[in-house]
């Protein structure tokens, strides 16, 4: 399929030295976008979590292991997996921004696109969402509540970027060229050693333009060609290997 | 002509072929799907006005301002509140489930009465009242009938309470274990003053002794914000990181390097520290420098410090050299799961901010003043803060004290919390009465006699001062975000209701007005403490301190070796001392600590060999006074001989997203004495394990 | 009792004798439709899928019996498009397994997805890139086909066929089937090959990507041919099954040889294909996005064991046995060769499947395992259950096999 | 026997005929009015009373905020601006300060365009649209319209489908991405 390309690029990009894996990401995601709480979070495999973090380590035995933390959002790729797979046009990267969109009313529920995305970032519904009583009172206005039986994903916190794009209209601003800063995911405001920037990394004026330039920036799985707009930072040597596959012979 | 079989089929079938030119089929399968969209039983979204309000949120052990977003009144996310000095903009990840926790399966609705065990019935808050004035006027003016644990160590609240027990006679007045007790000790026998406080904003090396700055010690927030800005992404390192524990944890994990060292031994590791800038000519102009040297110079030699905690001595050379060639070095030191480290610890990290010359200056060490007290009776921060729960409890369980007959816990959860909580529960089981302020049916409200359920953090009235481990002095405060859900009321007010009932007078008739007391006694602008701006403080005690070498030649005592060493780790996202996993923080707990309802403990390969465990096989763990199950899971982060194990989990009250759930390892925990300040400290306990 | 209903000339078992039989196929097939409710009801949470094995146990078995129902178009082709007349004998039981097939992989995609009522998105707003897509479309489609061509059994049943609209609508409808042979081919080798197609444009999964011919990866011709090399010799084995259980012969070897040397024949092309994709795969494509052959195996249950099974074991020694003449005429050795080419096609379907999702592409994540559970296993035994009931059926009341009364009567 | 059979041809395709015309009659007429159930609205609201008698105008109640949402419904805090106390001598207002306003709850009125949680709408970005262009003009009628709620989707009938949206963006040049609409 074609990959098209956006006057605005919304990226993330995650400074892995800064992340210390304290979780509050993903609790500020899940009261952002209504995941329902799941008693048994320890069954990594059913729970829903469109932020995830995962626990990476050099492999090395005592002393020499050093271990770090990677936030795992939706790579909101380039040229996704997901979309061209879906059979019935509920995933699709149409908007400007490039953010791949999930409609819940759309989905049958196949799960190809999540056979097909090799970051794990889909998720489906497997029960019905059940809130403990009274919890139902404080889900946010922000993200439509599934039904079971879908797949959804990160999104960036999206509809923060119509309430944006909303206030800019307000104030006569050109809702397609956001300011720096209107526009935040809920992980990042959550972030208290703000490892994640966000932002248009085709603005100039935006911070992420130059972040994603740094000679330590990466993405997971380059080599496939899915062209993730999600850039990671690290100056960790072995953290850097990991973000992709390497022959034997390339490593270092 | 009647009607065959034949006609009717092609009656039928005449009337199905006519609806396929109707909108029957096609509507009812649209809007069929349409259905599927919006299940009755599934929620629906509430829209309105959204706001925007300032909080503070106590459920981790360190106080968090928050921005509150509403809808419609009805809060549903938080974020971190970026005027706010006190956590900078940060948010942990309790507060940032904060909103939902609101409405927490496990929030207590109003006040209740045990009639039977583990059944209580509810009461009106007059009747409560009523029932605790009872209980209080029979022991009034006796000493050691009445004991009360705040679990809330910034709150004026604690005041109220302790000024409360003060007026009731008692001197047990106590606040749960932390990092800042032994701090008050330590201090006290170096003859300073205030509160240790530590300046990291302005600090280019800091090397962290056991201290879990990104999970448990200190102000945990603001020490992440401060972190976060000395380290800009894409730029370059202003403040290097060091840390020095047992386990690779993430304070570990995002510092510059990680030296192992041997739980509890912090002290020998600063001690071992010492000997280094002292061979190379550091000194400095305190009375008992010539005592400390001679100590250290003897006793902490490099061999004899690799051998007690296994750091060589090459390493610690190195580290010494790069503190005194940095220009701002300052040296933390705490418990690694921010309770139960002994004064030594931070007398010894002390003796190495003195030598460093960091003591009193940017980026070091300092000695903030205390705010002034709102409540005249109430003891001072630094006693409250030196007591010793702990200690006392223990006397209780062992009958060397004899039990209160009424005890008041706020904020706290004692029966789960406290180390090895087996014994120290038996204690409190001694107690006659029990009363819990708790917000949550936690492990101690569940045994309480009466429960008076304090209001969440988001509808109350509440403040905080100087957490500790900041480097400034500084005080916030909120009022509600939201009327109160269920039939709560303020502690300080029924404290206050329930005093001048009993004829002490505290001053207050509100907990709105002793706050402002408050705010105003320290100079600061009540309205902008509610909007959520910290008042901060540059003032500081000018004391000059000693190295109380003394204390350290009796409490520093070289580990005999051979033993396997318990490393606990506490992690905000399973929850604090306060507070059991939140709904939404059931996913964030690593699947390398629980596994349904299987805890994890962490050893490494050689250890595991030795051991004779491997990945996923069943452990049990005996200490003094319990024992504890768990799984192994080999991780190489691990010091050899040492099991680290997470804290948060082993809960027996709450609700399903925590009951349950793991082993409590505060369970086994051996509490003990320390030499020389004769403080309950617990952080070198030692495991059999089966 | 029912002896009016059989077919003419032919002699049946009795109907308590069959009724029992029946009863006892119905308790898999309840325990199935139970396990169905269960699904519909609560969602399909109560299975052993989760989010890195959305397609496990129901996709494998929905490919697998898709795969092994090829027969019919393949038989329907040979006989009525390419005039292969000796398969006349066997062309109706390779119709009835490929509807039995294409019906019960239906049900089961009613079942897996996630929201049944919105099923028919799939054509309303179709994605034309997806090669689901064109599984959805070619599979009813052909379902349908499958339909029609069935629908003329039906019809000769001996009291149907007495009605004379019956008669002649069957009969015309016989004399067109070489147009719906065609159709059927047509659309069977398209969806055959989009189902070997979904996976092979899954770039994001190494195990199963692959380049291909325009907009078709290798996997969709793989899976065509894999598909003809065993749905035959599928047919074959059920048919030695129904003759076994009834203790009759309805066809004759040579027919059954002959679909076994048509089927080795594909199964010998297939393999050939099979093995210089899977050699292209290692040592081309594997290692351009830094992969090994290594990194692609795991533990037992991912084991290369497999892949030697499905190549070797099941792949190369069957095709092998079925184009070799002499062996091939050895009953017990044709059908031991047919096994063994069906569980080959299986395995192969499992590892698209299964193994597929189950290796970590980032390489700080982890190998998983997935077990069906209970719902899962029942659900499919009521798909199985329910080709066994409608075969039961066809077999006592349909002229299925139209040499059933020459072949016994030789033996009497 | 010829003659019976025509006969009974004949009556087939009667009965056929009779069976096509019955499902168009029920198609066409007895199912779209048994698909609907027909609600009123809690209180007996008139626009025009407020727009002519008081002279305000749409802007006056439906309100945007600051940050660019729309208020959409006032709630009872802006209602209370002019009814603290009974005004009027109507039932319909005498209802409202007794029920709602008094009572401190908000009035649970039916909306006409209702969309489900799963359409984000931004009245900002609309802002240039008449409101008539897609709500119905209510604005100087007395009596509100009898509201339709589809008996399978609950959706209000007046509810725009995502097609009528879709050909205005396509008509007016806007993006029809998905995410420009849903969330």
């Amino acid at each position: 399929m074609q990959q098209i390309e956006f006057d605005t690029k919304w990226t993330m990009v995650v400074d892995i030295d800064k992340c210390s894996g304290c979780g509050s990401c993903m609790v500020s995601c899940q009261a952002e976008n209504n995941i329902a709480p799941m008693e048994d979070g320890s069954n990594k495999l059913k729970t829903l979590t469109w932020m995830l973090v995962y626990e990476l380590n050099n492999g090395k035995e005592f002393p020499e292991r050093e271990s770090a933390y990677l936030p795992r959002p939706c790579m909101q790729c380039g040229n996704p997996a997901c979309v061209p797979v879906c059979p019935v046009v509920a995933t699709t990267k149409d908007e400007e921004g490039g953010i791949v969109s999930q409609i819940y009313p759309r989905c049958i529920g196949c799960r190809y696109c999540m056979a097909a995305c090799p970051y794990h970032a889909r998720y489906f519904g497997w029960f019905d969402p059940i809130w403990p009583e009274g919890m139902e009172k404080a889900l946010s206005p922000n993200t439509s509540t599934r039904p079971r039986g879908v797949v959804e994903k990160c999104n960036f916190c999206h509809s923060r970027l119509m309430d944006a794009r909303a206030r800019a209209r307000a104030e006569g601003m050109d809702p397609n060229k956001l300011p720096d800063g209107w526009y935040k995911p809920a992980c990042l405001e959550a972030c208290p050693t703000g490892a994640i920037s966000f932002g248009d990394s085709k603005n100039p004026e935006h911070k992420v333009h130059d972040l994603i330039k740094d000679k330590n920036a990466f993405r997971l799985l380059e080599s496939i060609g899915m062209d993730p707009q999600v850039y990671y930072i690290s100056r960790r040597d072995w953290v850097r290997e990991q973000s992709d596959n390497h022959l034997p012979k390339d490593k270092h | 002509m009647g009607i065959d079989r034949r006609t009717f089929i092609q009656l039928v079938t005449g009337g199905v072929v006519g609806s396929l030119f109707t909108p029957v089929i096609w509507k009812s399968l649209d809007d069929a799907a349409i259905w599927s969209q919006n299940w009755s039983w599934i929620p629906r979204l509430k829209y309105g006005q959204i706001t925007e309000h300032a909080t503070i949120s106590k459920f981790g052990p360190s106080p968090c301002s928050l921005m509150v977003k509403s809808v419609a009144g009805s809060p549903y996310v938080a974020k971190g509140n970026a005027e706010n000095e006190m956590s900078k903009g940060g948010v942990d990840a309790i507060s940032a489930g904060g909103a939902q926790l609101l409405y927490s399966p496990s929030r207590v609705k109003g006040p209740m009465k045990k009639v039977a065990d583990g059944k209580y019935e509810s009461i009106s808050w007059d009747d409560a009242e009523k029932m605790l004035s009872e209980k209080l006027s029979a022991v009034k003016g006796q000493a050691g009938k009445l004991a009360i644990v705040s679990g809330d160590a910034t709150g004026t609240s604690s005041e109220v309470l302790s000024a409360f027990a003060a007026g009731m006679g008692s001197k047990d007045c106590y606040l749960m274990p932390g990092d800042e007790q032994a701090a008050a000790v330590a201090l006290e026998n170096m003859g300073g003053s205030g509160q240790i406080g530590y300046d990291l904003d302005n600090s280019d090396f800091v090397l962290l002794v056991g201290a879990d700055a990104m999970n448990s010690w200190g102000s945990v927030v603001r020490n992440q914000r401060v972190y976060a800005d000395k380290r800009p992404t894409g730029g370059d390192i202003e403040s290097v990181y060091v840390y020095a524990g047992p386990f690779l944890n993430s304070t570990a994990a995002i510092s510059d390097k990680w030296v192992p060292v041997a739980p509890g031994t912090g002290s020998i590791f600063s001690l071992g520290l010492a000997y280094h800038m002292l061979n190379a000519g550091a000194s400095a102009s305190v009375a008992d420098f010539a005592d400390f040297k001679t100590l250290v110079m003897s006793r902490f030699t490099p061999d004899k410090v690799e051998k007690a905690i296994g750091v060589a001595p090459g390493v610690m050379a190195g580290l010494a050299k790069q503190l005194m060639s940095a220009s701002a070095p300052l040296v933390i030191s705490g418990s690694e799961f921010g309770q139960g480290a002994g004064a030594v610890d931070i007398i010894a990290a002390s003796a190495l901010n003195m030598l460093l010359g960091r003591v009193g200056e940017q980026g070091g060490m300092k000695l903030l003043a205390d705010l002034p007290l709102a409540v005249d009776a109430a003891a001072s921060r630094a006693e409250l803060s030196s007591r010793d729960f702990a200690g006392y409890l223990a006397a209780v369980a062992t009958d060397k004290v004899k039990a209160p007959e009424v005890m008041m816990a706020y904020e706290a959860n004692p029966v789960y919390a406290m180390p090895q909580a087996t014994t120290m529960a038996a204690a409190i089981a001694k107690v006659p009465f029990l009363v819990s302020f708790s917000t949550w049916m936690d492990e101690t409200a569940s045994i309480a006699d009466l429960i008076m359920p304090n209001p969440h953090s988001f509808e109350r009235f509440d403040d905080a001062q100087t957490p500790y481990g900041v480097g400034t002095t500084m005080l916030s405060a909120c009022a509600p975000v939201i009327e109160p859900l269920y039939n709560g009321k303020s502690t300080v007010d029924v404290i206050l209701s329930v005093a001048s009932g009993l004829g002490i007078d505290l001053g207050y008739e509100s907990v709105e007005a002793v706050l402002q007391a408050k705010a105003e006694k320290a100079g600061a602008d009540w309205d902008s403490l509610v909007e959520g701006v910290a008042y901060v403080s540059d003032s500081t005690e000018s004391d000059s301190l000693k190295f109380a070498a003394s204390v350290l030649s009796k409490a520093v005592t070289m580990p005999k070796g051979g033993e396997i060493a318990l490393a606990p780790y506490a992690k905000l996202n399973v929850g604090s001392s306060t507070m059991a996993i939140p709904p939404l923080n059931c996913v964030t707990v690593s699947k390398f600590e629980l596994q349904g309802k299987d805890l994890f403990v962490q050893i490494n390969g050689k250890t595991a060999k030795k051991l004779n465990a491997s990945e996923g096989s069943t452990v049990k763990l005996s200490g003094a006074g319990g024992e504890c199950v768990a799984r192994v899971h080999i991780n190489e982060g691990v010091m050899n001989d040492v099991i680290a194990a997470p804290l948060g989990f082993g809960h027996t009250a709450w609700d399903e997203f925590s009951r349950g759930k793991g082993d409590n390892i505060a369970k086994i925990l051996t509490v003990g004495t320390e030499p020389g300040t004769g403080m309950a400290v617990w952080t070198s306990s030692f495991v059999s394990v089966a | 009792m029912d002896r009016n209903l059989f077919p003419e000339g032919v002699t049946r078992c009795g109907l308590p004798k069959f009724s029992l039989w029946m009863a006892f196929v119905a308790i898999f097939f309840l325990w199935g439709a139970y396990a169905a409710v269960v699904i519909f009801a609560n969602g399909i949470g109560v299975t052993g899928l989760d989010n890195y094995f959305g397609f496990g146990l129901w996709i494998t078995f929905d490919l697998a019996v898709i795969a092994l129902g090829a027969g019919a178009f393949f038989t329907g082709f040979l006989k009525y498009i390419l005039k292969i007349d000796q398969l006349k004998n066997i062309v109706n039981l390779a119709v009835i397994i490929g509807f039995l097939c294409y019906s019960g992989a239906m049900l089961i995609l009613t079942m897996d997805i996630g929201q049944p009522i919105r099923a028919w998105f799939g054509y309303w707003h179709p994605n034309v890139h997806s090669m689901l897509t064109e599984v959805i479309f070619c599979i009813t489609c052909y379902c349908v086909v499958l339909l029609i061509e069935f629908i003329p059994l039906i019809l000769e049943q001996k009291q149907l066929n007495k009605i004379p609209f019956v008669h002649h609508f069957a009969h015309h409808l016989h004399v067109n089937m070489a147009l719906f042979a065609g159709i059927g081919t047509f659309l069977s080798t398209f969806h055959q090959g989009s189902l070997g197609g979904m996976y092979g444009v899954m770039f994001g999964r190494p195990y199963a990507f692959r380049d291909g011919f325009f907009i078709w990866p290798w996997t969709f011709f793989l899976f065509v041919l894999s598909a003809v090399g065993t749905g035959p010799i599928f047919t074959v084995l059920v048919c030695t099954l129904i003759e076994k259980m009834t203790g009759k012969k309805l066809v004759e070897y040579k027919v059954k040889a002959l679909m076994g040397k048509i089927a080795g024949s594909m199964l010998c092309l297939y393999m050939f294909l099979k093995i210089i994709d899977t050699w292209a795969w290692a040592t081309g494509y594997l290692p351009s996005v830094g992969l090994t052959f290594d990194e692609m195996f795991y533990g037992n249950i991912y084991g290369k064991w497999l892949m030697w099974v499905e190549l070797g074991l099941c792949g190369l020694v069957p095709a092998i046995m079925m184009i070799t003449p002499s062996i091939r005429k050895n009953p017990a050795l044709l059908y031991t060769a047919g096994i063994l080419a069906c569980v080959g096609v299986s395995i192969n379907r499992y590892v698209f499947t299964v193994q597929t999702i189950a290796i970590p592409v980032m390489p700080f994540d982890t190998w998983e395992f997935y077990a069906p559970n209970w719902a899962e296993w029942t659900t499919c035994g009521m798909i199985v259950a329910y080709g066994v009931l409608v075969l039961s059926l066809c077999y006592r009341y349909l002229p299925v096999f139209p040499s059933e009364i020459k072949l016994n009567s030789k033996q009497s | 026997m010829e003659e019976k059979r025509a006969s009974k041809q004949c009556g087939g395709v009667l009965a056929f005929f009779i069976g096509v015309l019955a499902s168009l009659v029920i198609g066409w007429w007895v199912f779209p009015q048994v698909i609907y159930s027909q609600k009123t609205q809690p209180i007996d609201f008139s626009h025009k009373v407020h727009v002519e008698g008081e002279g305000m105008d749409c802007e006056s109640c439906h309100t945007f905020m600051e940050d660019g949402s729309f208020a959409g419904l006032p709630s009872n805090e802006q209602c209370a601006e002019c009814h603290e106390d009974i005004l009027g001598e109507s039932k319909a207002e005498e209802t409202y300060v007794n029920e709602y306003l008094n009572k401190d709850v908000e009035v649970p009125w039916l909306v006409y365009q209702y969309q489900p949680d799963n359409v984000y709408f931004s009245h900002m970005a609309h802002k240039g649209f008449e409101c008539t262009d897609c709500h119905p003009d209510v604005g100087n009628s007395d009596t509100l319209p009898t509201y339709y709620e589809n008996r399978i989707s609950g959706y209000s009938k007046q509810t725009m489908k995502m097609w009528q949206c879709e050909r205005c963006h396509a008509e007016v040049g806007t993006s029809n991405a998905c995410y420009v609409c849903h969330k």
